[in-house]
């Protein structure tokens, strides 16, 4: 019973959705309107269940003093503050159950919640991210050797689109007489992109593609019963 | 003056006798759900006023354009409901205007004859899969080529039982609804099988909430079967943060804390797969990765050990787990890319042939 | 006081920025710390927006303003609530109902989505008449457009060993991947380098004001 | 833990030797030029061709940790369409996308003051459920947008007078970083209902995505990354955020392939050195 009624519901959206791509006529696109709404409104409580589970290990966390408890507490404290934020004063557009908040709004000069994410959020996200950039720096230095002829045919195409993406490059060979303009770099680059790599980019995609089509049809059928968990 | 009207009056009313008057007509737009019809007319005048009625008796003009060869689809349509049409047809010369009458339906079609092509590629597609699958069950050995990124799968378990240190699974930053994401988890099943029988303990960190739950049934399962239920320790398995880079974080942190001796990263993966690859190669950890996202693969190849590219994530699982149903369905996907290139090639030589139909197919001409 | 606020604000980025940055000395307090500060705030912006901009419009509104009209979105809400049971271990087994209708919703979109984009519409792409354009670059990309798709497809056939005559599409194909990662990783320094210089212009600027 | 010991000093270095490489040129400007591509200039034809006062989407699917990179382009593109006076709803398939909505508006208000909300410009907010939104977009607007932010119901809004479906607007911009992003627009807007999209990215996803700038035009040209984002801005001759940036985008480039050069001679004469 637990397993059986589920993959009927999975077998049954999954047709519906097919069927009605094919299908105009009446009931299929009205049911395919209504399932669509359906699955927007149950995300929205998948997210919710994410919050609360993220909720429920950070106590746990805390309740039996993992090392960092004292961090997984400021995590707690800062999403308890930004979800209060967000509820009583609302959002630039949206207004919490204070309403707008002017007096708040008058004194912080714009409301708590866009303070935090403009002050707060935004700084760590994009920081988090430029970490990257440091990252790829080492990444060149120790982990682009040069080991076999393909990591060289990836290296010097790395090397001509970097120079090509640059101003720097086009200046290098802006020499180049007319007949040899297929060699200025930005061209040079532009020709890899468009061709070489739109073809193994299609060939990845094609591939993946079929791979999905198989995994979805699995799931339809119900042969592929991993995300219930468990037994087949 | 009213001679003229009176003979268009009648030209008009015979022409709603015949039952397709050659001068103003409503035809359906075939193949389609019943909300649009095509009205067209041919009548000589530089402009022509299109009206519909609407349901209040008022007449509403919808288009006006050149009379010769005139056509405009209206659509937003009922099916259930007859639509009255009429064209004016302002004649400066006589300085008055004749107009034309038409009365039609929507019909609602059974099908969109134009998705045909993309039909009848995923029905050759899904039938060579089922095929492919039944056989399988039946017991069927199908033979499937080494794939070398999986040969890393086994020293990599064995190095990190050797070093007493864990290994750390992620199974990629999308939610279950990414088909990876769920062949991460059955790559993590074989893994977890492998783990369990040598005591090597499985870090499993998720982002979102149904990754987490199927991840502990996956990890729960391994054990069970590799006969060691008490050695499963579902808090292992655990969730992070719903944010792309609050996860990717949380992960760097557990990776230079514990210093896991290989790392798995399996699945659907953005940006931050360099964050994640970089600080693995740091800690030394022998690393394997695996996504179809194109756009990270060029990462995992340069700071990781073994790659699998694209499809060979897909194609690993079916050969790891040698469950019947992933075997039949990588058949299937092979049948697959044999009749794409057949059909590029084919493609390839009607367009250098100059015959335009046979791309035109496969393009569904909407 | 406002004013007062704005620098606050500044200096908490500031502080933010570097103690992000400070991970690249070696994790250290300052940096866990941000980190699940920033976990927090992530996840409670999304619960807001979630409930501002999904909740209540699609949901709520739709329930109070005429309860009658929507008594269909109930059968929805009932599952995601079915959903949220799965924190509790003893009836977690309940919100396998709704999970199996978001996974069989998105298998049945995602095999009809990619089969029309990414199978269909790459496969009518690649059906190009080489010689059709007279400009002698293009006509080599289009062949290297052809040949480096049915190589690189080829690479990803899986039931025959790739051994002997059928070494060589394979070897191809592995080629064109090569380039493309080369180019992918090129593209790709690019972007990373950018979002630093996001971050030092800020520091730059708005804190140290060196630059205008 | 020596070998680890030095590793770290390395990468330390090399992160130090980053760091001044980029802020040098941004204190000291150069002023190098940037050569326009052609996957920019479609994106540029789509919005100036597309007839006047014509109604757009711009979805803003990405976060705060690529605004250097995809908020100059939305800068830009939102002007461009001011500029051709085109009516522009602005929707979001990620939570940030709608604070990174308001921040572009109020750059590109600007510049063109008179433009007034719900006659020339609307938001109408975040949605959840990416792919499935837009297929739900492709049947009603109003079903999946039954209010804007600020709670105007979706009929009382002018300019969405004759947008019942995703079929009614011009084009779709999408400015994405993942998924959901241009990809599920492409799959869920273009190739089902045919409405042109065109968007930009992160450098990253760029080159996964030029597949689809193909004969069937499944994506009007792309904008990929900063170098992009600055040719767009010479396009519509706007010096932005992403020209200013560019001469330390190119100096740290060269430092990259400098590093890639030493690690390799380095690595290369320890091989020799191991094998006396």
């Amino acid at each position: 019973m637990k397993y059986k009624v589920p993959l009927i519901f999975a077998f049954v959206c999954g047709i519906l959705v097919v069927i009605s791509e094919f299908i105009p006529h009446r009931p299929f696109n009205m049911l395919i309107t209504t399932l669509q709404d359906w699955f927007m409104i149950i995300s929205g409580f998948a997210i919710l269940l994410g919050q609360i589970s993220l909720f429920q290990s950070n106590i746990k966390k805390i309740k039996n003093k993992n090392p960092d408890w004292p961090f997984y507490l400021a995590g707690l404290i800062s999403f308890a503050i930004m979800l209060v934020f967000g509820l009583l004063w609302g959002t630039q557009e949206y207004a919490g159950i204070f309403g707008q908040g002017d007096k708040i709004q008058a004194v912080v000069g714009m409301k708590p919640f866009d303070y935090l994410f403009n002050n707060a959020f935004m700084p760590l996200s994009a920081t988090m991210f430029s970490l990257l950039a440091f990252f790829i720096a080492s990444a060149a230095y120790r982990a682009f050797i040069i080991r076999s002829f393909e990591s060289n045919l990836l290296m010097i195409t790395a090397v001509i689109v970097m120079l090509g993406r640059t101003s720097f490059g086009g200046m290098l060979t802006s020499w180049l007489p007319e007949g040899l303009k297929f060699l200025h770099l930005p061209n040079l680059s532009d020709f890899i992109m468009e061709f070489p790599n739109s073809a193994a980019q299609r060939a990845i995609l094609i591939s993946a593609a079929l791979g999905i089509i198989g995994s979805s049809l699995r799931i339809i059928l119900g042969i592929e019963r991993s995300y219930l968990g468990g037994e087949k | 003056m009213r001679k003229v009207i009176l003979i268009s009056g009648i030209l008009l009313f015979s022409s709603l006798l015949f039952a397709k008057s050659i001068f103003f007509w409503i035809e359906d737009v075939p193949w389609d759900d019943g909300k649009a019809l095509t009205i067209k007319a041919n009548v000589s005048a530089d402009t022509v006023y299109l009206q519909k009625a609407l349901d209040d008796g008022k007449w509403q003009t919808l288009y006006a354009a050149n009379g010769t060869n005139f056509s405009y689809t209206d659509s937003g349509l009922n099916p259930d409901v007859k639509y009255q049409y009429r064209l004016l047809v302002p004649r400066p010369a006589f300085n008055d205007t004749i107009f034309f009458a038409a009365v039609a339906q929507p019909e609602e079609q059974w099908f969109y004859l134009h998705k045909l092509s993309y039909l009848l590629i995923l029905l050759a597609v899904s039938i060579a899969i089922i095929y492919y699958v039944q056989n399988a069950r039946k017991g069927k050995d199908y033979y499937i080529r080494r794939i070398s990124g999986l040969d890393c799968i086994e020293d990599s378990i064995g190095r990190a039982t050797e070093k007493g240190k864990p290994i750390l699974f992620v199974p990629g930053i999308m939610d279950l609804d990414d088909i990876q994401t769920i062949s991460s988890l059955t790559i993590l099943s074989h893994l977890a099988h492998k783990a369990a029988e040598y005591d090597t303990e499985i870090i499993v960190p998720c982002r979102f909430s149904m990754v987490l739950s199927a991840a502990r049934e996956v990890v729960k399962e391994a054990y069970i079967k590799a006969g060691k239920p008490d050695a499963y320790n579902q808090d292992r398995i655990f969730y992070l943060t719903d944010d792309q880079f609050g996860y990717v974080a949380g992960i760097d942190g557990i990776m230079v804390r514990e210093q896991p001796a290989a790392n798995f990263f399996l699945g659907s993966f953005y940006a931050e797969s360099l964050i994640l690859a970089e600080t693995g190669f740091s800690t030394g950890a022998i690393q394997t990765a695996g996504t179809a996202q194109a756009s990270q693969l060029p990462f995992f190849v340069v700071t990781c050990d073994y790659t699998l590219i694209g499809e060979e994530l897909f194609a690993a699982s079916a050969y790891l787990s040698r469950d019947p149903q992933q075997l039949g369905s990588l058949k299937g996907h092979d049948f697959g890319k044999l009749l794409v290139i057949i059909l590029i090639v084919a493609g390839v030589i009607t367009e250098m042939a100059g015959w335009q139909w046979f791309k035109a197919f496969f393009e569904g001409a909407q | 006081m406002s004013g007062f606020m704005a620098t606050f604000g500044l200096w908490l980025s500031v502080f933010f920025t570097l103690s992000i940055f400070s991970f690249l000395y070696k994790d250290n307090p300052f940096y866990k710390l941000s980190e699940q500060i920033f976990v927090g705030l992530s996840a409670a912006y999304w619960l807001v927006y979630l409930y501002y901009s999904v909740m209540v419009p699609n949901l709520f509104n739709k329930l109070f303003t005429d309860f009658k009209g929507n008594l269909i979105l109930l059968i929805p809400t009932a599952l995601g609530l079915l959903m949220l049971l799965r924190l509790i271990p003893k009836t977690q087994w309940l919100s396998r109902y709704p999970i199996a209708i978001m996974i069989g919703t998105s298998a049945g979109i995602n095999m009809v989505r990619y089969a029309k984009t990414d199978l269909l519409g790459q496969i009518s792409a690649t059906m190009i008449n080489p010689f059709a354009s007279d400009n002698v670059i293009t006509v080599i990309g289009n062949i290297l457009l052809i040949v480096g798709t049915i190589c690189g497809v080829y690479f990803f056939y899986f039931s025959k060993k790739q051994e002997g005559i059928r070494a060589v599409p394979s070897k191809l194909g592995i080629w064109f991947l090569m380039i493309s990662f080369g180019a992918s990783f090129g593209y790709t320094v690019m972007a990373r380098i950018s979002l630093l210089i996001g971050r030092l212009e800020f520091l730059l600027k708005d804190w140290l004001h060196i630059i205008k | 833990m020596s070998v680890n010991k030095n590793t770290q000093t390395e990468r330390r270095i090399i992160y130090l030797v980053l760091l001044i490489a980029v802020a040098l040129p941004l204190i000291f400007p150069i002023g190098w030029k940037t050569e326009v591509s052609n996957y920019t200039k479609m994106a540029w034809d789509l919005v100036e061709n597309t007839p006047d006062s014509s109604v757009v989407v711009f979805s803003f699917d990405y976060d705060p940790s690529t605004i250097t990179e995809i908020q100059p382009m939305a800068e830009a593109m939102l002007e461009h369409s001011f500029s051709r006076n085109q009516k522009i709803i602005a929707v979001a398939l990620w939570p940030q996308g709608v604070q990174m909505a308001d921040q572009a508006f109020k750059v590109a208000l600007q510049k063109y003051p008179d433009k007034k909300y719900g006659i020339d410009y609307v938001n109408l907010g975040y949605k959840v459920a990416g792919i499935v939104a837009i297929q739900a977009m492709g049947k009603s607007m109003q079903e999946v947008f039954p209010s804007d932010q600020s709670g105007i119901k979706y009929e009382d809004i002018p300019m969405l007078k004759k947008v019942k479906t995703l079929k009614d607007v011009a084009y779709i911009c999408s400015l994405s970083s993942g998924t959901p992003g241009i990809k599920e627009w492409v799959m869920a807007a273009r190739d089902p209902l045919g409405t042109p999209v065109t968007g930009g990215t992160t450098a990253v996803s760029a080159p996964g995505l030029l597949p689809y700038v193909n004969s069937q035009k499944q994506l009007y040209g792309l904008l990929g990354g900063l170098k992009a984002a600055s040719e767009y801005e010479t396009l519509i001759n706007k010096i932005g955020s992403a020209t200013i940036k560019m001469d330390a985008q190119s100096i740290a480039h060269l430092l990259i392939l400098a590093f890639i050069l030493i690690g390799n001679i380095k690595a290369f004469v320890t091989k020799k050195r191991s094998e006396q």
